[in-house]
């Protein structure tokens, strides 16, 4: 945060300054968040964020859990996609320990990775409407996302944390009736973004809430540490699948959409396509994960306890909010020495004073759910 | 700082807000009468995206569902854990809690081999359901059973022992709702040598290098569940 | 309590039919006061909205300020940061009210036993209704709900000690 | 030419290059703490080398590390920092730096080793304003302080907490700070 | 004495009947959102849920009332009844049916034929910003009083165009008198139009109907109770039965002001070409006037909700935008271009 204090001239007028702490429990906080704002009226002069309200210590509990025990706890992370989260942590033990997972797994990966994003999209979306006082659409988003946890359900048994693949590659093949279900949701994913678009988009007054709401310069943005959907809003080409590709994203065809003015309905605009951009992705890998051999291998070789030499790596992949990196440091035993996750979300949020100056309270709401912090990865 | 931003140029329709706030309440309205219409539809399913929970349970729950646990008995009716206690190394929640027993004489037809638990608990407001503690298992007698309704009014009830664990494999015995046995995951073929071990031995640092396969006997098995589904020995063999 | 209850049972005929009105009342709108911390938050969101649609029990509005709400759901972990929030959050909910503690965090703690979380919300306040999973099936929440009605109907609001406060004139 | 000698090239000659290890592709560099400020100004203006992008910063606290290293034989990096410090304790902590190149693609982990007597570490959020938060919680789960940081306190924890939690003899479940908090009217 | 029993029973009736719509229009507010949103609603309270208000009736009313410690305790216990009490108070002059012929005696369905009804209207319409105020400021929270201040400006800003469009309908019947605009409605004009407000003012009766929205809050104009940007709003810190009283004033509120819409745009209990009343007896016709006008009523009722469940809100500064840039000039505007028209007729 930048932190100066009031400025000299605000100074002068702090009697009529309001300081209002909105959050933790507030509707529009996610839960744990909590901004500190001094209002002039109802336009914000500053506006401190405060987190740590769902610190848990993963980090320290990576510290006495196993490589392997570790993975539910990546779950937790980003609770709106833990897939990315669980996917991300096995491609730090996994370059760490040098293997090299076998291309179907690799495959199923990217599946379920643009699933999750897709999920974690709409509830973005969705919340995003909800702050800005349109509740329907986050009603028809999130019928499509129960189909998505359905697929997820079947794949390993859980809807939300999934716990998915191992370090190696996978624990689990797609379930047969994948190809059925992901038929069936394709056309009512693009139904409901559609039906979105339809009541948001074009609405002036949704247009008037979010142009031009917390526009943010590509300088800034890179100087700040955005990645992800925040970052492309502004401007800036850069997507982790294209630039460090990582499990054959170099083989699909897919577009990178980015926003001109970095502002809210940039965000979700980003958001929205990136969506249909998924779906593409998800056509194109499951055609090659057909193609492969029904028994090729799904996992490498991996020790039973996973003990990976002394070293230390850092690997990232872009997850829906931006990239997601786990430093990993190894001492040789079976439990990780240090392991460091880098939640994109923290570091967009913590330009959240700059973000949110001069706007009103009403844009702090719209600004905050457009940013989409998840405090599990935030306060981890 | 918010930078200045090029506003986008209105259109007509979307200037005057009437247009586009008409084409919503439209679709608005094509959902109300859709969703009215499938109201009058025969109860308890009617509108086809909501599920009315307690009275209608059409919406399938996946037969590998993580929910309650239970301890599996074999086709004798014997109980199949040997109390090894993998699983509860393996929880990453630490909420299984296992004593061993010895089989007396007599007492084959009730325990499966020499060692079976005289108690195993589990803490369920512990359990994260991960369902770690089953692909550990090696004999599959615990498993993650379909049952998801677990809310309790103590904390005492949601503490499971194994009267309960074993009256739980009963009851989904009796519905039905036993889980499929695991599938295997193909695992990339040894015999290439030099891929699979190449590059941990050159790039390795002094860390041990990790063995691949060779798994010592009886070793605490945190991966590969799968290939337990009915010889464990004969997967470790092929390793 | 006992004695309540043995008070309770020579109510009389105008003494019950009052319990069971009011009584009919909270079971049929009991507004929650979603307070989602974590992954379960995201589960509670999916029971309240359209797959499984919290609002068939009245529980439609929920009210984010505690004095409207009637049944706090605590779905997510509390650190030892949140707790003085959660405590002043149940302190400002007006009374007849309950609490739903969802998922392993909020029980127990779960799989976080480390130096900032909470080992279950009990701890701190109250607790109605436990629900295992990390994070439960939506149905969870709405079975949670279930046996809180039943809970409800079985409660003395005009006898009993816990609600009778504001009912003393009867 | 490849990164670590474009790195070495661009370090070397200043004395500013302490030790350089790679692991898995992952190159990293240790430069010495005073210099921090001067490496970092280097590495981002340098056009070949061009790392304006600040993926994140972290503390590692190397007490258990050490004390489980010294039996074995040491990897590379160990060799340099055996050494150097070979009487006194050795650095207990490192703060290492997460580097980027947007325009190549590369990444650069920057390596400093902070002693326990002298947990003062220039702040980098002069350069980037990214490190804002990471160098808060490095100073709030490691002590570790930030000279020029614009608001050093703490991140995570609440602000009266006494220890670092993150530190390797501060054990996992707590010592049952402000635990009246909690239990307590 | 007589007039009496009639003016006391009329009073009960259409008192009584109002709260059966508004009770009844939570449970469609509640019920049509869910079906627009893809779910169900309550439906365990009674048949289709339809006791659900009972249900959140009773509750609110044995709860227990917490007053906040540094409320003040006057203004916080005064600001549901300004609320509500107003919205009720406004039917008073409002025609609900045209008139019932019984024992020879004519008895029009309206509490009070005041010839300056509109007027009334506009005097007790803005009394209930006084009820949000005062609730916001009492409770002493921030959210509350920010609630309470976004509300005032609103419904300030709103009554101006409000008032105008309203003047343009009193130019075109020439009478501050409800039931005589409701009587002039009858009939048609240019030969084929009706003779409803909606065709003589179209202009204004869109501007009427944004006033109106955001006169009683609803979206796109809920925000003294934004939910996600100031918790509650207004009624933050209100717990029980006041709760009640708030959330119940409000429907009451939409009530009212959708048998204002009625009376002045579309053609109170008339039908457009054909004239009922002279197909029914005096009894039946008063009866079956009185149901067209509900019908009418309902319709508008629904467009609430309708809309609600549709559209996001607007910001504070939008909304001001919106009323003091937008509505008022073209109120002005459409009050112009009336005063021509009718000087251009005469």
């Amino acid at each position: 945060m930048n932190q100066d204090p009031v400025s000299q001239n605000d100074q002068e007028r702090l009697g009529e300054l309001v300081t209002i702490n909105i959050g933790p429990s507030h509707p529009a906080m996610h839960g744990t968040l909590r901004v500190v704002t001094v209002t002039d009226g109802e336009t914000i002069v500053k506006a401190e964020p405060e987190i740590g309200y769902l610190h848990r210590g993963v980090e320290k509990l990576g510290e006495s859990l196993t490589y392997h025990q570790f993975i539910p706890i990546t779950d937790r992370l980003n609770y709106c996609s833990a897939i990315t989260n669980n996917v991300s942590y096995e491609m730090a033990v996994e370059k760490l320990m040098g293997i090299e997972v076998p291309e179907k797994a690799q495959l199923v990966r990217v599946i379920m990775m643009e699933l999750a994003r897709i999920a974690d999209h709409e509830v973005c979306v969705g919340i995003l409407g909800v702050d800005l006082g349109a509740f329907t659409p986050f009603f028809y988003l999130i019928i499509q996302r129960e189909e998505i946890y359905e697929i997820f359900e079947w794949y390993n048994g859980a809807r939300l944390t999934n716990t998915f693949g191992r370090i190696g590659g996978l624990d689990a093949d797609l379930p047969d009736d994948f190809e059925e279900r992901w038929r069936e949701l394709k056309p009512n994913l693009r139904k409901a973004n559609e039906e979105t678009e339809k009541l948001l988009t074009h609405n002036r007054i949704w247009m008037d809430r979010t142009i031009g709401v917390s526009a943010f310069s590509p300088e800034d943005a890179l100087n700040w540490g955005f990645t992800g959907p925040c970052l492309r809003a502004c401007g800036v080409k850069r997507d982790l699948r294209k630039d460090e590709t990582y499990c054959m994203y170099d083989q699909f065809d897919f577009e990178v959409p980015v926003g001109k003015n970095g502002d809210v309905f940039d965000r979700y605009k980003v958001r929205m396509i990136e969506m249909e951009e998924s779906i593409k992705i998800i056509d194109q890998a499951y055609k090659l994960y057909k193609e492969m051999p029904a028994d090729a291998p799904l996992k490498a070789r991996v020790p039973k306890v996973i003990k990976p030499p002394v070293g230390e790596v850092y690997s990232a992949l872009e997850s829906p909010n931006g990239e997601l990196g786990f430093f990993v440091r190894s001492d040789g035993s079976n439990k990780a020495y240090r392991i460091k996750i880098r939640p994109p979300c923290y570091m967009i949020y913590q330009a959240f004073n700059d973000l949110v100056k001069g706007e009103m309270i009403a844009d702090l709401i719209a600004c905050i759910s457009s940013l989409n912090v998840v405090a599990g990865e935030l306060d981890r | 700082m918010a930078k200045p931003v090029v506003k986008k140029e209105y259109t007509l329709g979307e200037r005057i807000y009437l247009l586009e706030i008409l084409k919503g309440m439209a679709l608005t309205w094509r959902h109300f009468v859709f969703n009215v219409k499938a109201s009058f539809r025969p109860e308890p399913h009617t509108v086809p995206t909501c599920w009315q929970y307690p009275e209608d349970r059409t919406r399938e729950i996946s037969p590998i569902f993580r929910g309650l646990h239970m301890l599996c008995l074999d086709e004798k009716g014997r109980e199949k854990c040997i109390a090894c206690g993998t699983c509860a190394k393996t929880c990453p929640a630490h909420c299984i809690t296992v004593k061993k027993g010895k089989r007396k004489e007599g007492e084959e037809d009730k325990y499966a081999s020499k060692m079976y638990c005289a108690s195993f608990d589990i803490d369920l407001l512990h359990c994260i359901f991960c369902g770690f503690c089953q692909e550990a298992c090696p004999k599959e007698a615990i498993v993650l059973g379909r049952e998801f309704e677990l809310a309790q009014y103590t904390r005492e009830e949601c503490h499971l022992d194994k009267q309960k664990l074993l009256a739980n494999y009963r009851k989904a015995k009796e519905e039905g709702k036993l889980r499929p046995p695991r599938k295997a995951v193909p695992v990339v073929k040894p015999p290439p040598k030099p891929e699979a071990g190449a590059p941990k031995t050159t790039e390795g640092k002094a860390g041990k290098p990790a063995v691949a396969g060779k798994a010592k006997k009886g070793q605490v098995e945190v991966k590969k569940a799968a290939e337990k589904a009915k010889g464990a020995g004969k997967a470790e063999s092929g390793d | 309590m006992g004695e309540d209850v043995q008070a309770y049972n020579g109510g009389g005929w105008i003494a019950t039919k009052l319990e069971w009105l009011i009584n009919w009342g909270r079971k049929r709108s009991p507004w929650p006061l979603p307070y989602g911390t974590a992954c379960c938050g995201i589960e509670m969101m999916c029971a309240l909205a359209s797959g499984y649609d919290m609002a068939r029990f009245g529980a439609e509005r929920p009210s984010f300020s505690p004095r409207q709400a009637d049944v706090l759901i605590e779905a997510g972990t509390i650190t030892l940061k949140m707790v003085p929030i959660l405590k002043r959050i149940y302190e400002q909910m007006a009374a007849p009210k309950w609490v739903i503690a969802m998922g392993a965090c909020a029980c127990s703690g779960g799989v976080f036993r480390t130096y900032s979380t909470l080992q279950g919300i009990d701890k701190v306040i109250p607790v109605d209704v436990y629900i295992p999973g990390c994070p439960p099936r939506p149905e969870a929440l709405l079975q949670a709900l279930g046996m809180l009605i039943k809970k409800i109907e079985k409660s003395h609001p005009i006898l009993h000690k816990r609600y009778s406060d504001f009912l003393v004139g009867y | 030419m490849d990164l670590r000698e474009r790195v070495e090239k661009c370090l070397g000659p200043e004395g500013l290059m302490v030790a350089m290890t790679e692991c898995r592709g992952d190159l990293s560099v240790e430069v010495p703490k005073t210099r921090l400020l001067d490496v970092m100004h280097l590495l981002k203006d340098t056009p070949d080398l061009e790392f304006d992008f600040l993926s994140d910063v972290l503390g590692v606290d190397n007490l258990a590390f050490y004390e489980k290293q010294k039996p074995k034989k040491k990897p590379e990096g160990e060799d340099t920092e055996a050494k150097k410090e070979k009487g006194p304790s050795p650095p207990r902590f490192e703060v290492i730096y997460l580097l980027l190149s947007l325009k190549r693609t590369e990444r650069l982990q920057v390596k400093i080793r902070v002693a326990e007597d002298d947990m003062e570490v220039d702040s980098v959020t002069s350069i980037w304003k990214a490190a804002n938060w990471p160098e808060r919680e490095a100073f709030d789960m490691f002590g570790l302080r930030f000279k020029g940081h614009p608001n050093l306190k703490r991140l995570l924890m609440w602000d009266e907490f006494p220890a670092y939690p993150l530190r390797k003899d501060y054990p996992l479940e707590g010592r049952g700070e402000e635990r009246h908090l909690v239990y307590g009217e | 004495m007589e007039g009496w029993v009639i003016a006391i029973i009329k009073v009960v009736f259409i008192w009584a009947w109002v709260l059966l719509i508004a009770t009844v229009m939570t449970w469609v507010e509640r019920r049509g959102a869910a079906m627009m949103q893809d779910r169900l609603g309550p439906n365990r309270a009674g048949p289709f849920g339809l006791f659900q208000p009972l249900a959140d009736g009773i509750k609110l009313f044995t709860k227990e009332e917490v007053l906040p410690k540094k409320a003040h305790k006057v203004l916080w216990s005064l600001g549901p009844l300004l609320f509500a009490l107003p919205a009720f108070s406004a039917y008073a002059v409002m025609p609900f049916g045209d008139k019932i012929v019984l024992g020879g005696k004519e008895i029009i369905l309206q509490v009070s034929n005041v010839n300056i009804g509109f007027l009334y209207i506009l005097a007790i319409g803005s009394l209930a910003v006084y009820g949000i105020v005062l609730g916001g400021w009492g409770s002493n929270n921030k959210f509350s009083i920010l609630g309470g201040l976004r509300s005032t400006a609103q419904l300030i800003s709103y009554e101006v165009p409000l008032g105008l469009a309203l003047l343009a309908i009193v130019f075109v019947y020439g009478t501050f008198s409800l039931r005589d605009i409701a009587l002039a409605q009858q009939g048609t004009f240019l030969g084929f139009l009706p003779n409803w407000g909606i065709f003589k003012q179209p202009l204004g009766f869109i501007l009427f109907m944004v006033a109106i929205y955001a006169e009683a809050n609803r979206v796109p104009f809920d925000l003294p109770e934004a939910e996600s940007e100031i918790v509650a709003g207004y009624h933050t810190e209100y717990g029980s039965m006041e709760l009640g009283l708030y959330l119940f004033g409000e429907y009451v509120n939409l009530v009212t002001l959708s048998s204002l819409i009625v009376v002045l745009y579309f053609g109170a209990w008339h039908i457009p070409y054909i004239d009922v009343s002279k197909f029914l007896g005096p009894v039946s016709w008063g009866i079956v006037s009185f149901l067209i006008f509900y019908l009418k009523v309902s319709f508008f009722l629904w467009l609430f909700v309708w809309v609600r469940w549709t559209i996001p809100r607007f910001r504070y500064d939008q909304v001001m935008g919106l009323g003091w840039k937008a509505l008022i000039p073209l109120a002005l505007f459409n009050l112009f271009i009336t005063a021509l028209f009718i000087q251009l007729a005469a």
